[in-house]
């Protein structure tokens, strides 16, 4: 039997040697940090690392579906380029989780894939640390639509090959704060967070800024992702009463803490304001009538008429969450970088280099996406952060800030 | 004529209950998520889940009457409950037009009946999937009316290939990826890839069970100086071992080693877990809190972020990991020492939970970082060289398993070792034999967190940063659940249980929504099929042997 | 002769009932001596009031001229007394051997880091008690079966373990709780014969609690009577053979309550 | 008199005293807290009367899966992991009957009957899994180790959650409002929302009814004697497989209905809404005492009270930011503490020394 096993070696060695010397082409790569080949017939790989299972997994679904609307329309834009070598655009989905560690896990899992070129994500920024340094590690760019944490594109902590088209927590926070300050006139503030770093980000800028225009953080209070009983906190809240209730957080707590309030005497008159992570259909199906006159802020461009019908055309579903458009203009923008950058074979073979490709997403300007005009700084900043504030009415997310 | 009828009659129970578990899995959306992962050319995991769902239960109820029945009969009956099994399943497509299915079960929609009607339409198609089923009960049971050798090894030989296929995309991930490109599709395997596994595999059980059984011959003689043939080939066997675990990830490449890495982590919180559970049987369901201890401790004392307080290098702030987790494995042991059982599990549970829940408070935020974590936590040096990229840390961790087990190892052989064990049996008759509870119980508690400390603190340095989110009760159940899997008390089965709980579960990431459905259920059908575990302790033979330890 | 184990007044209750209510009883190192009474007269209570399972209420334990009433069970045994129980209690996962070798601990002083590092105290220590576990199986009659789990062990096999590991910390005092129940007449002598070698060799003091007559009468040099948590009489086995308090007590209710517990059970 | 110090210290545990003081100085900083609230005078007496009224309704909540959970200790000595998950299945399945009748309008034209449709629906949904979790899950695996069942409890919640995640999606579903339970009503004074008073109402009559079925059936009866000593009452005639399926029957359908009175309360239902009430449930039945059936009650009701009025009364009073993030610290600071004083919980048995 040993000697059978030799002999299986020693076929698969002698195929593998001849397919790879098969492969060999004219073309000769000269990027310090190494090429991306694809053969004829062969798919152009892209990974996307996003939070496909757990609580918010809708985020994860949303963005994805702006991914592989944005490969759809890339490919029919640009048949003639990718018909030449047989090429397709093949999207690889990782559960990057909302954690470190799983944001770990798929980045090590999309590193190993030579084939890949760039991945889009991560959804949420804890994910997003580890994930940014490895895949940099491999010099392949990685995009993220709704990373909002500061510290990613910071200076000093920024990973190399990074960029985001989410705006940044600090961008949100303000808005909300202007708004409640100058627009609604409020002169007290109080914030409920779940616990996520988003969500306690979100609401201590909004706190800080607010102060600074001149109101009043009266009460910073915090629940967990699952509690279910938000009366005794908000009766706590109800003690102060504030001008304008903020929680920026999801929608199972955002709901129950929409409809909860309704029912806590002292809250009657506290204007209720939320953020992106609650702007979604399954919000307003489980908060019913208590979200109505609420305010939601969010990225400007969260309904664009024609993505949605091509999304309920290929879902199914209205997108669940805001930053699918994030999404597709992050994928846009990585595939008309590849395709800038990659040099095609007379065989139709695609050479993507690597740092070129790098260095092409960086110097991304004026580039029109669905969430406004894109420009990346040094840092990997592209967003366009405008962020709108929206008004529930009769169930549906109306804006009503910034007056156009 | 009465058999007769009961075989019919459980035939057709067997039929329904065929159809249950595939109108169960598809109503769970397992075969239309499946449908799109093929596994072997263009046969999906989808079609493979529902042939599987009916397949098993046939395949189960003719093995049982195989002996009794003709093998005309045999057929018929496979047909019956593999076209029953089919049936029920065809019952939702017909029944479609009239029933409005997708209000209550969101995966009944139009995309799932055109994939069970294979597009024809619901009568057409129907009809097209009872023959299907019909005809795959037909299959099987020629299988099973096959000699014994043959089915065994046409069934063992069908499921590997199916789990090659699965894992197929794994191969590419490694360094010697490239050898097995002939053999793969854009997806799973290529036609000729599983012919391939399919043949080594019922090659491989022809040979093993027609190779002469010479060697167990040989292990018995002995020579009659210095060493036997058993134990040279013990040594031989060790040797090759070290071999291949020290070049491991130089061969599965970096993905594959972060995975291994994942499990040794888990391996070293189990060596750990199993000195409280496994030897002293105090059942301790908040685990984690020392993982989160030890991690916390490591982020504290070595980032370079704004929170990082020393700034030392990792081997500095390795020792005070352990340290800080034993100190507070002692601390929290101390309250539950008059408690017993499952008063003890919910207990620690709240510690744990209430470890978490501080790390994430707006309370301690100044110190620790609240829901932002720590970030910036460095990688540890080595003499002039950074442990890295997944490969150097999977060295780091092997040592890190290694001083785990060697402990774990060497206490178990002692007197502290006996008295956790006695404990364990009966605390009252312990006690009565001199055994200080006390001691005992609150030793086991700092060992057990010790261990946990150190892979927390190898965790920290991994990841680079830490979220309190990643310390959840889901790691306790986890290291509980696989420390029994692997059976209790016992330190390879510890490590097996790592490598079914943690290892699989994260080859199974793109199934993301249904990894932790299939979790579930394996853990059930495990424990089913294993209650001992699958490497239960082995039974220290010493009442011959001179020696004492080494 | 002078006594191993006086205990004076000793009274236990539980809430309203009396268990044991001012015992008297006095063992001479050396000897054997016996409990006897009807069931639930309360000598497994002042059993595990001299184990120190419970504190006694009332009175005084004097073991080897200190007092014990009080201390917690591993400290009376690392003070040399050592028992086996009425339904056998073994570490029925442990093998024969590791059993007695837990037996052993007291006497053992290794700590967790000699453990670790195989210090040249552990290496002696631990070979000590294998020696000594090893040669214990043997006395018991259990040769060969010491890597035998516990549970898996035959009845009297399991009885005679749970002697070995209670003499394997090297006791002044053996307290043996029914070492008969359910045995046949053959075993029964057998383990008669097994008590006195132990005596004889070892030079144990022993008390025994036992329901069969013919046992305690056989064995004993001294015999205490309880009924209802009292001593009803003390002395020589033919003295409590004559005594009409325990015929009374023994035999005219004994009878009795003999028919109660069998149909209790059914 | 060095003697006398000699015998006394002989005699002092120190783990007793370690344990207490710990459990002292626990109370020692609570009273701290709650005198320091007192003096911030934050709140109105309204507001204090309020969060009692929310704890109460939490907590029959609460107690109602404690029930199953106790019923199933009782008898098997085994933790049901999955009985939280159990409870998701009845509530998660009323809805969409809740949905169908609201959208012909019978929900609010006939509430009554709607209710009782939609907890029958709940319970029978219930009752199912718990059966099929027993028949294939626990059964198999009786004489089998302790932590063995306890594994495979943890294998069926995962499984029960992420089956119905798969069947009804992992959306949040809301169920209609019941027009005759909203608002507010009074009662004794105290303001209380109408629906906090129908579970109020309910879960106490519910947990009557199952004590009196307990104590004085016959079935109640069988059950006491498994409970005691399943060999004993096997040999008296008692069928123990089917005293043990009756008490999974039992345990579910409560935790059905209860199900339902959560919806009625907190509106939403999703597939991971059994998790933590049923891990909370477990708590509370071991705050009363695991196996006691009015323990799990009191247990309940206790704990549910605690995590609505602790972090106003005793953390604020400390001066910590955020306080309600801590509330689940309460919750188990309350079972540490309970079990130090009373190791088998309120009104569990004193585990007797003569069972020594």
């Amino acid at each position: 039997m040993k000697k059978r096993w030799f002999i299986l070696i020693a076929v698969v060695l002698l195929v593998a040697v001849v397919l790879a010397a098969c492969g060999k082409s004219s073309y000769k790569c000269e990027d310090p940090y190494g090429c991306v080949n694809v053969a004829p017939g062969q798919p152009i790989k892209i990974g996307a690392a996003l939070v496909l299972s757990g609580p918010n997994e809708s985020l994860g679904v949303d963005s994805l579906g702006g991914v592989e609307i944005a490969v759809d329309d890339f490919t029919a834009a640009n048949k003639d380029w990718l018909a030449k070598g047989k090429h397709s655009i093949q999207v690889v989905k990782e559960d990057s989780q909302c954690s470190a560690e799983g944001g770990q896990t798929a980045a090590q899992k999309l590193a190993a894939d030579k084939s890949i070129v760039g991945v889009i994500g991560t959804n949420c920024s804890s994910a997003g640390e580890p994930a940014s340094k490895i895949l940099s590690d491999a010099h392949i760019p990685l995009i993220s639509p709704s990373n909002t944490a500061p510290s990613l594109t910071a200076p000093k902590t920024h990973a190399e090959c990074y960029l985001r088209t989410a705006h940044n927590d600090k961008v949100q926070g303000k808005a909300v704060a202007e708004f409640a300050y100058k627009v609604l006139g409020a002169k007290t503030m109080a914030t409920i967070h779940d616990g996520s770093p988003y969500a306690e980000q979100l609401q201590q800028v909004a706190c800080d800024v607010f102060k600074q225009l001149g109101g009043k953080c009266v009460a910073q209070e915090a629940i967990n992702v699952g509690d279910t009983d938000m009366r005794p906190v908000l009766t706590k809240i109800a003690a102060s009463k504030p001008d304008v209730l903020y929680y920026p957080i999801f929608i199972q707590e955002g709901a129950l803490i929409t409809q909860q309030a309704k029912e806590v005497p002292g809250l009657e008159n506290t204007v209720l304001m939320g953020s992106d992570g609650m702007i979604s259909p399954d919000f307003i199906k489980a908060a019913g009538k208590a979200a109505e006159g609420m305010y939601l802020s969010g990225p400007a461009a969260v309904n664009n008429e024609e993505f949605n019908k091509k999304y309920e055309a290929k879902y199914g579903q209205e997108p669940p969450s805001a930053f699918h458009l994030h999404a597709y203009d992050a994928a846009t923008m990585l595939l008309n970088a590849i395709k800038k950058v990659a040099v095609v074979d007379k065989d139709g073979t695609i050479h993507i280099p690597r740092k070129a490709l790098c260095q092409a997403l960086f110097s991304t300007k004026n580039f029109k996406g669905l969430t406004g005009t894109l420009t990346c700084n040094q840092y990997g900043d592209c967003a366009d952060p405008k962020i709108n504030i929206n008004k529930i009415i009769n169930g549906k997310y109306v804006p009503v800030w910034p007056k156009k | 004529m009465d058999s007769q009828n009961t075989f019919w009659k459980s035939a057709v129970k067997n039929g329904l209950l065929a159809g249950a578990i595939g109108l169960y899995s598809t109503l769970v959306g397992l075969v239309q998520a499946f449908n799109k992962r093929a596994v072997i050319e263009q046969l999906s995991l989808g079609h493979i889940t529902l042939l599987l769902s009916w397949g098993v239960v046939a395949y189960v109820f003719l093995n049982h009457h195989r002996e009794a029945e003709s093998k005309g009969k045999l057929i018929a009956a496979g047909a019956l409950v593999g076209g029953l099994g089919a049936f029920l399943v065809a019952l939702l497509p017909m029944t479609a037009q009239w029933v409005d299915y997708h209000f209550v079960f969101v995966h009944a929609g139009p995309e799932m009946y055109s994939l069970l009607t294979f597009g024809k339409g619901p009568w057409v198609g129907s009809a097209m999937l009872v023959a299907v089923g019909a005809l795959w009960g037909v299959l099987i049971a020629l299988v099973v009316s096959l000699p014994t050798f043959w089915r065994n090894s046409v069934v063992k030989a069908f499921l590997i290939t199916i789990t090659v296929g699965l894992l197929s995309d794994l191969f590419s991930g490694m360094t010697i990826g490239w050898m097995f490109q002939p053999f793969l599709g854009v997806e799973g395997l290529n036609i000729l890839g599983a012919v391939l596994v399919f043949g080594l595999s019922i090659a491989y059980d022809y040979w093993s069970a027609h190779r002469k059984p010479k060697e167990s011959a040989e292990a018995v003689a002995t020579e009659p100086t210095g060493i036997t043939k058993a134990q040279l080939r013990r040594m031989v066997v060790g040797a090759l071992a070290l071999v291949v675990v020290a070049g491991l990830p130089l061969l599965l490449g970096s993905y594959l080693s972060h995975v291994l890495n994942m499990v040794g982590l888990y391996t070293i919180m189990g060596l750990g877990l199993n000195i409280v559970v496994g030897y002293a049987g105090l059942l301790d369901l908040g685990y984690v809190a020392f993982f989160a201890l030890g991690a916390y401790m490591m982020g504290l004392l070595t980032s370079t972020g704004p929170l990082g307080i020393a700034h030392w290098t990792f081997w500095e702030a390795v020792p005070f990991s352990i340290l800080v987790a034993m100190v507070a494995g002692i601390l929290l042991g101390v309250p539950v020492l008059r408690m017993r059982g499952d008063y003890l599990a919910i207990v620690t549970l709240g510690f744990g939970e209430i470890i978490r829940i501080l790390a994430l408070s707006n309370w301690l935020k100044p110190l620790i970082g609240g829901a932002q974590g720590i970030l910036l936590i460095p990688k540890p040096p080595l003499f002039g060289f950074k442990i890295q990229t997944p490969i150097h840390f999977y060295y780091l961790i092997l040592v890190g398993i290694g001083l785990a087990a060697f402990v774990a190892y060497r206490l178990r052989e002692s007197r502290l070792g006996r008295a956790w064990m006695a404990m364990r049996e009966d605390e009252d008759v312990a006690e009565a034999m001199g055994i200080d509870l006390v001691v005992t119980k609150l030793t086991a508690f700092a060992f057990g967190a010790s261990f946990s400390g150190l892979a927390g603190a190898i965790f920290a340095s991994y990841v680079g940063s830490i979220f309190p989110h990643s310390f959840n009760l889901l790691i306790s159940i986890n290291v509980l659940s696989l420390i029994i899997v692997g059976g209790v008390g016992s330190m390879p089965g510890v490590f097996v249980g790592s490598l079914a709980l943690v290892g699989l579960p994260e080859l199974l990431r793109e199934f993301a929504e249904y990894r932790m459905l299939i979790y579930g259920l394996s853990l059930i059908a495990m424990m089913l099929l294993k209650p001992e575990g699958f490497w239960p302790e082995p039974i220290r033979k010493r009442e011959l042997r001179e020696e004492v330890g080494d | 002769m002078e006594p191993i184990l006086i205990a004076k007044g000793v009274t236990k209750r539980f809430g309203g009932l009396v268990a044991v209510n001012n015992l008297d009883f006095t063992i001479e190192r050396g000897s054997i001596a016996s409990v006897i009474g009807p069931n639930g007269a309360g000598k497994t209570t002042f059993f595990n009031c001299i184990t120190g399972f419970y504190t006694p209420e009332e009175g005084k334990i004097i073991f080897d001229g200190r007092e014990i009433q009080g201390l917690t069970p591993d400290r009376v045994t690392r003070m040399g007394i050592a028992r086996t129980y009425q339904n056998i209690r073994l570490f029925s996962n442990m093998t024969a051997l590791e059993n007695i070798m837990v037996g052993r601990h007291p006497l053992m002083h290794h700590q967790w880091w000699d453990a670790i590092l195989h210090t040249r105290r552990y290496k002696r220590e631990e070979q000590e008690a294998l020696e000594a576990a090893r040669r214990l199986l043997n006395f018991v009659g259990l040769q060969g079966l010491g890597d035998q789990l516990a549970r898996n062990l035959p009845y009297g096999a399991q009885r005679r373990l749970e002697i070995a590991r209670a003499l394997a910390s090297e006791p002044k005092l053996l307290l043996l709780d029914e070492p008969t129940a359910g045995m046949n007449p053959q075993e029964t002598s057998e383990m008669i014969r097994f008590i006195r070698h132990l005596r004889d060799e070892l030079g144990l003091s022993i008390l025994l609690i036992e329901h069969d007559m013919k046992v305690v009468m056989t064995i004993s040099e001294k015999i205490a009577v309880m009924d209802f948590g009292k001593k009803i009489a003390e002395g020589k086995p033919e003295e409590i053979q004559r005594n009409p308090r325990v015929i009374e007590a023994y035999l005219g209710r004994g009878a009795a309550s003999g028919i109660k517990s069998a149909t209790a059970t059914a | 008199m060095s003697e006398k110090i000699k015998y006394f210290l002989e005699r002092i545990s120190w783990v007793d005293i370690m344990v207490w003081l710990f459990g002292l100085a626990i109370l020692v900083i609570a009273v701290i807290g709650v005198i320091g609230s007192i003096h911030n005078a934050y709140y109105t007496k309204e507001q204090w009367m309020d969060f009692v009224v929310f704890g109460i309704s939490q907590g029959g909540v609460y107690a109602l899966i404690a029930l199953g959970y106790t019923l199933v200790y009782g008898i098997l000595f085994m933790i049901n992991f999955a009985h939280g998950d159990i409870f998701m299945a009845g509530a998660f399945t009323g809805y969409f009957l809740a949905a169908k009748l609201n959208q012909y309008g019978i929900y609010n034209s006939h509430p009554i009957i709607s209710l009782l449709l939609i907890m029958l629906l709940a319970m029978v949904t219930s009752v199912v899994v718990a059966l099929i979790t027993e028949r294939v899950a626990y059964r198999p695996l009786r004489k089998a180790p302790r932590l063995v069942p306890l594994i495979t409890a943890i294998g069926a919640s995962f499984t029960i959650e992420y089956t119905f995640r798969g069947l009804y999606g992992s959306g949040v579903e809301a169920y209609p409002d019941m027009k005759i339970f909203v608002g507010k009503t009074s009662v004794l004074g105290l303001r209380i929302l109408k629906v906090h008073l129908l579970v109020i109402i309910l879960s106490i009559l519910l947990m009557a009814a199952l004590y009196a079925y307990v104590q004085y059936t016959k079935a109640g009866k069988a059950m006491r004697a498994v409970a005691e000593d399943k060999d004993v009452a096997s040999l008296m005639g008692v069928d123990v497989d089917r005293v043990i399926v009756n008490t999974f029957i039992l345990g579910a359908a409560l935790a059905g209905i209860a199900g339902v009175l959560y919806a009625l309360i907190f509106k939403q239902v999703h597939f991971f809404m059994g998790f933590i009430p049923g891990i909370k449930a477990f708590t509370a039945a071991v705050v009363g005492g695991i196996g006691n059936v009015p323990g799990a009650m009191l247990g309940g009701f206790i704990l549910g009270i605690f995590e609505a009025l602790g972090p106003g009364l005793i953390l604020e009073g400390l001066g910590i930011p955020a306080s309600y993030q801590l509330k689940d610290v309460i919750a188990f600071t309350l079972l540490v503490l309970v079990l130090i004083f009373r190791p088998t919980g309120l009104m569990g048995e004193r585990l007797s020394e003569e069972k020594v």
